[in-house]
C-alpha cells in the first residue's frame, strides 16, 4: 500500500546554515514529516562519503544534505567537496540500482527556513511515487 | 565505543518557559529515567537563563553522572552557556548532547501523540551516540602584543596607528623608498574642503613618530609563514640581506597596480591618465597649456571603459571637473556608461559640476577616437537623445583627454595567496567576498585583509576597512593570551600514510606535515608523548573544527573530538 | 653501388628521380596490386609501397613488393617498427632481399589507435633511427644485430627513411636529419610538402649544416582531391598542415579534382627549381590512375632507362 | 563571524569591568559593536525600540540564485542568535531612552521599558539607530497602497524571508512580468533627497537574480538613472544580468502607474532608449527599490545627545571626547558589510577611548 | 608510488556472485595515497557490496579489515583468522597485494577490487599521471628527467617522431610530446648534445620484463 508508506529521509544539516534552518522551520511552526531524521554537522564537508552509504543501507529511503550556498561557506569549500562526493556516489549507486534521487543535495542559508521545508516536503513526495528503499 | 557499562548519563530536561510541559509529562520522564546509563533525570524549566544553571550545576556536581543529554530546544540555545559550566573534575563540560525536541518534533509535528512518538526516538538516539563522547579540554597560549602591516599605503599606515595606540608594537613593511603609497597623488578631497597633501603630510609625520610604530622601506616581501601568535615575514633589504619579522598578526594591505592604457592611439600625449590631471591641477593650472603657451580649453574625462564597477575615477572626474570649471573655466565634458554617485555627498556635486556647465554624455558603446590636426575627436552616441540604430554620433573635439588606468591586484597577492592558502578571486584579488569573513577576516585565523589589495575603493571606505582590520587584531591581542577549546581534528600518526590529502583539503591550513615531527604531542592509542615519525600534524589553535580533511583522510587516520565517526553513525541509525 | 637498384642508379647519375606510392590492398587479392602498378607503369622509377599505413591491416609490403618485382617494376618496401621486433624484422630483410627487393623506406609508423586495430599492442622494440643503423650493419658489415654472427649471403639494400620538417620542435628536425644520415640513409622521402614557406627554410637550415650532399632528398606531394580533403587532412593527419590559401582555392574550384592536380604540378614546378631536391615522391594514394597526367603535366616524361 | 572554536571563555577584563556601553538601537551595527566589545571583555547593553533583534536587515530574505549573491542578509541572521546568546551583553527590548544626565564616562541614563522605568549607568553611548526606509506612498503616481500589485523592496523581502515564494497580492498566483522602480525617494529633488542610497541597484538586481533562478520563465525588467555597482562582486552580477535574456535593464524611468485597486495588468509609460518613443508595457508586480532616509525620531535622539548632523539630515561623528559615539546607516546610507566594518571600527574606538584596551 | 583505480562495482558483484560471506581488505599504502583502496574505501565498498546483494535478494555478509601493507607477509598474516570464516577475499590492495594474499591464503578464491594502473606522480589533488613502466634499465639520465618508455606513446628512443605537433602526441587528447618536453628540458640545461646522438638500441632482454619475471636479491640482506 504505498499511501501508508512513509519514506524515511535522512538530513544531513551542516550547522551553519542547514540546522539553522531546520530551526526556523519549528519558529515558523510549519510542518514537517515525522519520519525525518535531522544530523548535525559541522560542515557538510564533514559528511563522508561512507555515512551517506550507511544511511541508504540502514534503510533510509531518501539521504539529503543540506549546505551552504556556494560561496557563501565558512570552510571555502565544505559545499563544493559535498557535492563532488554525492557525484562520486550517483555514480557507484546507478551500477547497484539504486536511483539516483534518493540521495540529493540543497543550497540553503540560515534564513532560508520555507525552502528548507519545501525541499523535504518535495523529496517526500517524490520518494513516494518512487517507493520504498529496494535494499529494504 | 566504550562499552556502555561506564557511561552515567543525567537528563536534563528543559520545559523553554513551560512550552513543553505538555509533552514531558510523568510517562514520558518514566520513560527517559528507564534508558540504559541514565543515572539520574533533573527538570527545569528555562534552562537558557544563567540562574537557573547555577542551580542545575550544584545538583549535577552532587550526581554521580559523567555526561549528560539535554531535552529541550535547539543546541544553540545551551552550547555556549553549558560548555563554561564547572561541573567538578568527573564531568567535563563538553560532554553533553542536545536531543532538540522543541524544533525538530514538538513544532513540527501538530498531533501531540505522535509528538511524544518523535521526541522519544530523538532522545534514544542521543543516549545511544552519548556513548562515544569523550573529553574535550582548553587550551591558552601567550600571545606577545606585537603586529605586522604590510604596506606603507594610507591604509596600511591608519591600521599601524590604530594599532600602536592600542599599545601593540607594530612593524610597518613599505616595499616603496618612503611610505605614503599611491593616494599622494590625489590633491583634493571630493567631499571635504581643505588640501590631501597637507592631511597627508601629518599622517605620514604620526607613523614616523609614533613609539609603537618600526618603519622599514624598501624591502622586498620574501615569504611569509606561521601561525597566529607566530607569523614570520621574510624580507629582503635592498644590500640583499634577508631577514626576519615577528609578529602574533599579519594585516595584509599592499594596496593594488595600476596599468595605464598607452597603446595604440591612447600612447598619444594628449591623452593623459588621472594621477596626471592631479599633478596639473595641483600646480595651479599652470601647465594646462600647449607646448605654444596656447590653453588647453576643452578636457574630456573617458570613465567606464575599464574598472566599470569601481567607483574610485568617476569620483575623481567629477570632482577635478568641477576645479577645472570653477578656477581654469575650461570647457568639461564626462563621458561615462554610468555615473557614479553612491558615495557620501557624490548626488550634490554631480548636480554642482552640471550647473556649473560639465556636459555628461553616457554612452552604451564604447567612444571612438581620432587625431584631428593636434586635437582628439571623441566620437560617441549619447543614449538618451538618439535611438540605437541611429549611426550619427556626437562628436567633441577635445585638447586633452583623461583616460582610467586599469586597476590590477599587487604582484604580492599571487605570492601570499600561495603561502598563506588564502584563495583569490578571478580577477587575482584577495579573498572572494564571502559573507562569512566580512571583508577584513581571511580564513588564516590571525591574518587580515584591507584596502586595494582587497578591492580597489575610495580613501573613506578604504580607511574604514584599515580600522575593521585593526579592530579584528586588537581582539585577538587585547587579552594577551589565545584561549581555544580542543573540539578539533586529531591525526593519528601510526595509520597516517604522509599522503598530504589533509594539508590540501584544509581550508585554513591548520594542518603542516613535518619531516620528522619532532615533539609531536599525540594522545591517541596509548603512544607515547614525543613521537619521531613523518605524518600530518593538526595546529590546533587554527583549526575550526569543520571536519573536511576527517572524511577526506583516505586511511581515516583523522578523528573529529566533537563529532567522531561513531557519533554520526549512530546518529545515522534509524 | 650499394643496392644497384634503378632508384639508385639514377640518383647517383644525378638524374631527377620520381618515385609513386601504391597502397596494397585490404586482403589477398593480387588483381589490386596488379591494377594500380599499371598505372604508375613508366611514370616512375619506382613505387613505394605501404607497410599497414596509419595501422589499418593491409597485404604485406613485402609480398605486394614482390609481385612488383616479378611485373618487372621496382618497388620501396616501407618496414615500420610498430608491428614487428628485431628478430621479425631482420628475417624479414633477408626474405626480401632475397626475393629482388633492392629499396627499403625505415618508418616508426602511426600509433596504432589510428587504425582498426585499436587494442593491439604495439612493438616499438627498434626506432626508424635504430632501423636504419641495422640494416646499414647488414648490408656493409655483414652481420646480424649483435655484430657477431655472419650472414650467409650479401644484404644489398638502398637504405631511405622518412622525414617530416612540419612537426615540432622546429629546430630539432634538421638534427633529427643528421641523425639519420649519421645512421646511414642513403635516400629521404620528406611528408607531403604543403607549407612551402618551412619547407625552404628547412631546406635552408639543412644546407647549413651541410646535410644536402650528404644524402639524396626526394620531396613528398600529395594531389588534393577535393576541399572537404583537405580540410580533413590539416585537421587530423599528425603532422600535415595545409595553409588556407590551398583551401581556399579548392573551395572555390568548379572542378576540385583539375585544380588539385594543377596545384601539385606548381609545387613539382618550384620543387624542381630548388637546389639539394633530387627528386620528387608523389602520394597520389587510391588516385594511382592520375600519376600519368600528373607526372606528363610536370614535364617529367619519359622515364630514363639506366643500366 | 565571531570565529568559531575560539575561546568561549570571555571573562571580563580588571579594570574595564565596570564600563558598560550603551547601545541603542539593535540593528546590525549595534549588535557587530556589542560583540565585537564582548570579545575585548567590554560588556554593554542594548536598547531595542520593537520587540526582536535585528532592526531592518532582520527580515531580509537571502537572495541567492545558484550561488550565493553576497547580500549578507543571512550574516545578520547569525549575528542576531550569537549576540543573543553571548553573556556580557544585555538585551533591553520594547524600551527607550528617557532622560540623560551625568558627563562623558559617567551617564546615568532612564530607561522606560513597557510602562516601568528603569535607572542605568553608562560611561559610554553609541548611536546605531540606523535608518527608515522610504515611505513610498510619498510618491503617489507610483500607486503604492492604491494598487495591490504595486509593492516595495520591504515588502518583497518579507513575503520571500516567510513564504520562500513571489506571490502577486492580489489574487496570490505567481507573477509573469515584474518591474523594479529604482530611486524611489532618492535623488529626488522633488521631495528633498538628494543623496543615493547606495544599495538599491545591488539589491534590485540580486532579486531579479533569485527569482530568475525560483522561476525561470519570470520577465523581469529594471528600469534606472546610473546603474551605482556595490562591491567586488557586483561586476559577475551585472555581468551575468546583463546576458540573460530574461532580464531586460531598461535607462529610463516611468512616469505613472496606470491600473485599479486588484489589476494585474499594471500600464506603465516610459522613453525607451531602443526605439526612443514613449512606450508603453504592462506589469502584473511592480517593485518599488525604496531608499533610505533618516529615523523620523532622528531629530529628539540628536537634541537629546548632542549628535551633530549633515545636511541630508544622517548623523555625523561627534567630537571624540564627548563619551557619544555613532556607528552604522544612520550616519548615511551603506550596505550590511558597510555597516559591520564600520562597527567593528567603532567598536575599537570605543575600547580606545576607554583606555582599557 | 602505485596508483590503482576501483573496477566497476557492478563487475565486482559479478564475481562476487556465488559467495555468501567474504573478508573485504584494504591497504593504507600506496592505493590509500591514491584514495582507491585505503580503510575509507574499504567502507564505501562495502557498504555498496552490502546494499546490492540484499536489493538481489541474496544478502552477504563482509568482514572488513585493512592491513598497513598488502605487499609484506606479516601484515598479511594478521587477516589469517578472518580469512579462515570467509568463502572468499576481495583484496583491494593493489596487484601485489592480491596475489600475496593469493598465496597466503591458497584455499579459498581471492577476487582483485582494484585495476592497478601505473607507478605515478600526482599533478593535483585527486589526478594522478604515469610516470613510469619499470622497465629496469633507466634512460633518465640521458632524456633530461623525461621518460620515453613511460611518457612516449610509441616508446620511442630517439624522438620526436613525424607526428609531434605543437607540443601534443599524435593520438590527441591533450597528452604532451614526450620528447617535445625532453627536447624543451635538455635545451635549458644545456645537454642538447644528447639527443644529438643516436641512443642505441635498448637491451630489453638484458634488465625489463621480456626477460621474464624478475627478482631482485640483495646478498647482504638474504641470510
Amino acid at each position: 500500500m504505498v499511501e501508508s508508506f512513509s519514506p524515511r529521509i535522512v538530513a544531513f544539516c551542516c550547522d551553519k546554515s542547514g540546522y539553522v534552518a531546520a530551526d526556523m522551520v519549528g519558529k515558523l511552526r510549519l510542518s514537517l514529516p515525522e519520519s525525518l531524521d535531522i544530523v548535525r554537522v559541522p560542515c557538510a564537508g564533514r559528511i563522508d562519503a561512507l555515512h551517506l552509504l550507511q544511511a541508504l543501507e540502514k534503510g533510509a529511503d531518501g539521504v539529503l544534505i543540506f549546505a551552504c550556498h556556494e560561496e557563501n561557506c565558512q570552510s571555502l569549500t565544505g559545499n563544493i567537496r559535498a557535492k563532488a562526493r554525492m557525484g562520486y556516489l550517483h555514480g557507484i549507486m546507478e551500477r547497484i540500482g539504486l536511483e539516483k534521487e534518493r540521495l540529493d543535495l540543497c543550497n540553503l542559508a540560515t534564513n532560508n527556513g520555507a525552502k528548507f521545508a519545501e525541499t523535504v516536503l518535495q523529496k517526500f513526495d517524490e520518494l513516494k511515487k518512487l517507493g520504498p528503499s529496494p535494499v529494504e | 565505543m566504550r562499552s556502555s557499562k561506564e557511561c552515567r548519563i543525567a537528563i536534563v530536561i528543559d520545559h523553554c518557559e513551560g512550552t513543553l510541559s505538555h509533552i514531558f509529562d510523568e510517562a514520558m520522564v518514566r520513560y527517559f529515567s528507564g534508558l540504559p546509563c541514565v543515572v539520574s533525570c533533573y527538570q527545569d524549566d528555562n534552562l537558557s537563563s544563567p540562574r537557573r544553571l547555577e542551580k542545575l550545576v550544584a545538583k549535577l556536581r552532587k550526581g554521580k553522572a559523567d555526561r549528560a543529554v539535554i531535552v529541550g530546544g535547539s543546541p544553540k540555545r545551551y552550547e555556549a552557556s553549558f560548555r563554561r559550566l564547572d561541573l567538578g573534575t568527573g564531568f567535563n563540560p563538553y560532554m553533553f548532547l542536545v536531543a532538540n525536541v522543541r524544533e525538530q518534533a514538538v513544532w513540527t509535528i501538530p498531533d501531540v501523540e505522535r509528538a511524544k512518538e518523535k521526541t522519544k526516538t530523538i532522545v534514544a538516539k542521543r543516549i545511544r551516540e552519548a556513548t562515544c563522547l569523550s573529553p574535550i579540554g582548553e587550551e591558552k597560549f601567550e600571545l606577545s602584543k606585537n603586529a605586522i602591516v604590510l604596506g606603507g599605503g594610507v591604509v596600511g599606515m591608519r591600521a599601524a596607528l590604530a594599532l600602536a595606540d592600542a599599545n601593540i608594537q607594530v612593524t610597518l613593511l613599505s616595499r616603496a623608498k618612503d611610505i605614503g603609497g599611491k593616494a599622494i597623488q590625489l590633491t583634493h578631497f571630493y567631499d571635504r574642503p581643505g588640501e590631501v597633501s597637507s592631511w597627508f603630510k601629518d599622517q605620514v609625520k604620526k607613523v614616523k613618530k609614533h613609539p609603537n610604530i618600526a618603519v622599514k622601506t624598501s624591502v622586498e616581501l620574501k615569504g611569509l609563514e606561521g601561525s597566529l601568535g607566530d607569523y614570520r615575514v621574510k624580507v629582503e633589504d635592498p644590500s640583499g640581506k634577508r631577514r626576519e619579522v615577528e609578529g602574533s598578526a599579519v594585516i595584509l594591505a599592499m594596496g593594488n597596480d595600476v596599468i595605464p592604457n598607452t597603446e595604440g592611439i591612447f600612447g598619444h600625449q594628449r591623452f593623459i591618465s588621472p594621477p596626471q590631471m592631479e599633478a596639473m591641477l595641483a600646480d595651479g593650472g599652470k601647465s594646462l597649456v600647449t607646448d605654444k603657451e596656447r590653453p588647453l580649453q576643452t578636457v574630456t574625462f573617458i570613465l567606464d571603459l575599464v574598472n566599470e564597477t569601481i567607483k574610485i575615477d568617476s569620483a575623481n572626474a567629477i570632482k577635478n571637473a568641477i576645479l577645472l570649471r570653477e578656477n581654469h573655466d575650461r570647457a568639461v565634458y564626462v563621458i561615462c556608461r554610468d555615473v557614479k554617485v553612491s558615495l557620501d555627498g557624490m548626488e550634490k556635486q554631480y548636480r554642482k559640476a552640471r550647473e556649473m556647465g560639465v556636459i555628461f554624455i553616457k554612452y552604451d558603446d564604447p567612444p571612438k577616437f581620432s587625431l584631428v590636426n593636434g586635437q582628439i575627436n571623441v566620437e560617441v552616441k549619447e543614449v538618451s537623445i538618439q535611438m540605437r540604430g541611429d549611426d550619427y554620433s556626437l562628436s567633441i573635439l577635445s585638447d586633452l583627454v583623461v583616460v582610467s588606468e586599469r586597476f590590477v591586484p599587487s604582484k604580492d597577492n599571487q605570492m601570499l595567496a600561495d603561502v598563506l592558502g588564502i584563495p583569490l578571486a578571478e580577477e587575482g584579488f584577495l579573498m572572494d567576498e564571502n559573507p562569512q569573513f566580512a571583508r577584513v577576516r581571511t580564513n588564516r585565523r590571525g591574518v587580515f585583509i584591507a584596502g586595494g589589495c582587497r578591492y580597489p575603493q575610495t580613501l573613506d571606505e578604504s580607511l574604514v576597512e584599515a580600522e575593521a582590520a585593526a579592530a579584528g587584531v586588537t581582539e585577538l591581542l587585547s587579552q594577551g593570551f589565545f584561549g581555544y577549546d580542543l573540539a578539533v581534528a586529531e591525526i593519528d600518526p601510526a595509520k597516517c600514510a604522509a599522503c598530504l590529502t589533509c594539508p590540501r583539503v584544509c581550508p585554513h591550513s591548520a594542518i603542516v606535515v613535518e619531516r620528522y615531527a619532532e615533539g609531536n604531542v599525540y594522545v591517541t592509542g596509548g603512544y607515547e608523548k614525543d613521537f619521531r615519525w613523518k605524518a600530518a600534524r593538526v595546529l590546533p589553535m587554527q583549526c575550526y573544527g569543520c571536519g573536511i580533511c576527517v572524511s577526506s583522510c583516505p586511511t581515516k587516520a583523522i578523528t573529529l573530538k566533537h563529532l567522531t565517526d561513531d557519533e554520526i553513525s549512530l546518529q545515522v541509525g534509524v | 653501388m650499394k643496392s644497384g637498384s634503378n632508384l639508385e642508379k639514377i640518383l647517383e647519375k644525378g638524374l631527377f628521380a620520381v618515385t609513386g606510392e601504391l597502397g596494397p590492398p585490404k586482403g589477398n587479392d593480387i588483381e589490386v596490386v596488379k591494377k594500380k602498378a599499371e598505372f604508375l607503369k613508366g611514370y616512375v622509377d619506382a613505387i613505394n609501397i605501404t607497410d599497414n599505413q596509419t595501422a589499418i591491416v593491409r597485404m604485406s609490403s613485402i609480398a605486394a613488393g614482390a609481385l612488383l618485382v616479378q611485373m618487372g617494376l621496382e618497388p620501396v618496401i616501407q618496414m615500420v617498427t610498430r608491428d614487428r621486433n628485431r628478430i621479425a624484422m631482420q628475417s624479414d630483410i633477408f626474405g626480401a632481399t632475397a626475393l629482388g627487393v633492392k629499396n627499403i623506406l625505415c618508418l616508426t609508423g602511426d600509433h596504432q589507435s589510428f587504425g582498426n586495430q585499436v587494442d593491439s599492442k604495439n612493438v616499438h622494440d627498434m626506432d626508424s633511427i635504430q632501423l636504419i643503423d641495422c640494416v646499414r650493419i647488414m648490408r656493409d658489415g655483414g652481420t646480424i644485430l649483435g655484430g657477431e654472427e655472419q650472414i650467409e649471403g650479401q644484404i644489398k639494400m638502398f637504405i631511405g627513411a622518412a622525414a617530416n620538417p612540419f612537426g615540432d620542435p622546429f629546430e630539432f628536425r634538421v638534427i633529427r636529419l643528421a641523425k639519420k644520415i649519421n645512421a646511414g640513409v642513403d635516400f629521404i622521402q620528406t611528408q607531403c610538402i604543403y607549407d612551402m614557406k618551412r619547407f625552404k627554410e628547412w631546406m635552408r637550415m639543412a644546407g647549413d649544416m651541410g646535410l644536402i650532399e650528404k644524402v639524396h632528398i626526394l620531396a613528398g606531394v600529395t594531389p588534393l582531391k577535393s576541399a572537404g580533403m583537405a580540410r580533413y587532412m590539416n585537421k587530423n593527419v599528425s603532422g600535415i598542415t595545409i595553409p588556407d590559401e590551398f583551401i581556399n582555392r579548392m573551395a572555390k574550384a568548379q572542378k576540385p579534382a583539375e585544380e588539385g592536380i594543377k596545384i601539385c604540378v606548381e609545387q613539382i614546378e618550384e620543387l624542381k627549381e630548388m637546389d639539394g631536391i633530387h627528386g620528387v615522391h608523389i602520394m597520389a594514394i587510391e588516385w594511382e590512375h592520375k600519376m600519368g597526367q600528373i607526372t606528363e603535366m610536370a614535364g617529367l616524361l619519359p622515364r630514363p632507362a639506366v643500366s | 563571524m565571531i570565529e568559531p572554536n575560539k575561546a568561549v571563555t570571555v571573562g571580563q577584563r580588571p579594570g574595564v569591568a565596570d564600563q558598560n556601553v550603551l547601545i541603542l538601537g539593535s540593528g546590525i551595527a549595534g549588535i557587530t559593536t556589542a560583540l565585537e566589545l564582548s570579545e575585548m571583555g567590554i560588556s554593554s547593553t542594548i536598547l531595542e525600540r520593537r520587540d526582536r533583534l535585528g532592526g531592518q536587515a532582520a527580515v531580509f530574505a537571502c537572495k541567492a540564485s545558484e550561488k550565493c549573491n553576497k547580500c549578507f542578509a543571512c550574516v545578520v541572521d547569525n549575528q542576531i542568535q550569537e549576540v543573543s546568546r553571548r553573556s556580557g551583553i544585555r538585551i533591553l527590548t520594547e524600551s527607550t531612552l528617557g532622560k540623560i544626565s551625568g558627563d562623558p564616562g559617567r551617564f546615568k541614563v532612564q530607561i522606560q521599558s513597557g510602562g516601568n522605568e528603569s535607572r542605568l549607568e553608562a560611561s559610554v553611548i553609541l548611536v546605531a539607530t540606523g535608518v527608515d526606509f522610504f515611505n513610498a506612498r510619498q510618491k503617489p503616481e507610483y500607486g503604492y497602497g492604491l494598487f495591490q500589485n504595486v509593492i516595495t523592496a520591504q515588502d518583497l523581502d518579507e513575503m520571500l524571508h516567510a513564504k520562500g515564494r513571489v506571490l502577486r497580492p492580489s489574487d496570490g498566483q505567481v507573477p509573469s512580468r515584474i518591474a523594479f522602480f529604482q530611486c524611489v525617494g532618492s535623488r529626488d529633488e522633488t521631495i528633498g533627497h538628494l543623496w543615493c542610497s547606495k544599495v538599491c541597484c545591488a539589491y534590485a538586481l540580486r532579486f531579479m537574480k533569485a527569482i530568475r533562478h525560483q522561476y525561470p520563465e519570470i520577465e523581469t525588467s529594471f528600469f534606472y538613472i546610473d546603474i551605482q555597482p556595490l562591491g567586488r562582486s557586483f561586476e559577475s552580477l551585472l555581468e551575468a544580468c546583463r546576458q540573460d535574456e530574461r532580464m531586460h535593464l531598461i535607462r529610463s524611468l516611468p512616469s505613472k502607474v496606470y491600473g485599479h485597486r486588484t489589476s494585474t495588468d499594471l500600464r506603465i509609460r516610459f522613453i525607451d532608449p531602443v526605439s526612443g518613443g514613449i512606450t508603453e508595457e504592462g506589469f502584473d508586480l511592480i517593485v518599488l527599490s525604496i531608499g533610505m532616509t533618516p529615523r523620523e525620531d532622528a531629530d529628539q535622539v540628536a537634541d537629546l545627545l548632542h549628535v551633530p548632523k549633515n545636511e541630508e539630515g544622517f548623523y555625523r561623528s561627534p567630537p571624540p571626547d564627548s563619551g557619544i559615539f555613532v556607528s552604522g546607516a544612520c550616519k548615511g546610507p551603506r550596505d550590511i558589510g558597510g555597516s559591520i566594518i564600520d562597527a567593528k571600527a567603532t567598536a575599537r574606538e570605543i575600547a580606545q577611548y576607554l583606555g582599557g584596551v | 608510488m602505485i596508483k590503482a583505480e576501483q573496477k566497476p562495482v557492478d563487475e565486482i558483484l559479478d564475481f562476487l556472485k556465488p559467495h555468501r560471506k567474504i573478508l573485504l581488505a584494504g591497504c593504507n599504502a600506496c592505493v590509500a595515497v591514491c584514495h582507491a583502496g585505503g580503510e575509507k574505501e574499504v567502507g564505501i565498498l562495502s557498504s555498496a557490496l552490502k546494499m546490492a546483494r540484499k536489493k538481489a535478494g541474496q544478502k552477504i555478509e563482509i568482514l572488513e579489515d585493512c592491513s598497513t601493507r598488502q605487499c609484506e607477509p606479516e601484515f598479511v598474516q594478521e587477516l589469517k583468522e578472518k580469512a579462515e570464516e570467509v568463502e572468499a577475499v576481495l583484496s583491494i590492495a593493489c596487484g601485489v597485494g592480491v596475489q600475496t594474499v593469493a598465496r597466503m591464503f591458497s584455499d579459498i578464491p581471492v577476487y582483485p577490487g582494484l585495476n592497478t594502473t601505473f607507478m605515478g606522480e600526482t599533478d593535483e589533488l585527486g589526478v594522478w599521471i604515469e610516470r613510469c613502466q619499470a622497465c629496469g634499465n633507466c634512460v633518465l639520465h640521458v632524456t633530461g628527467g623525461v621518460c620515453p618508455v613511460a611518457r612516449c606513446a610509441k616508446q620511442l628512443l630517439n624522438g620526436p617522431c613525424g607526428g609531434s605537433q605543437d607540443g601534443e602526441c599524435e593520438i590527441g587528447n591533450d597528452v604532451p610530446c614526450a620528447w617535445q618536453q625532453i627536447y624543451d628540458r635538455l635545451k635549458t640545461i644545456g645537454q642538447l648534445h644528447r639527443m644529438e646522438e643516436i641512443i642505441p638500441v635498448k637491451k630489453w632482454g638484458r634488465e625489463s620484463r621480456d626477460k621474464g619475471p624478475r627478482t631482485i636479491s640483495r646478498e647482504d640482506l638474504k641470510l
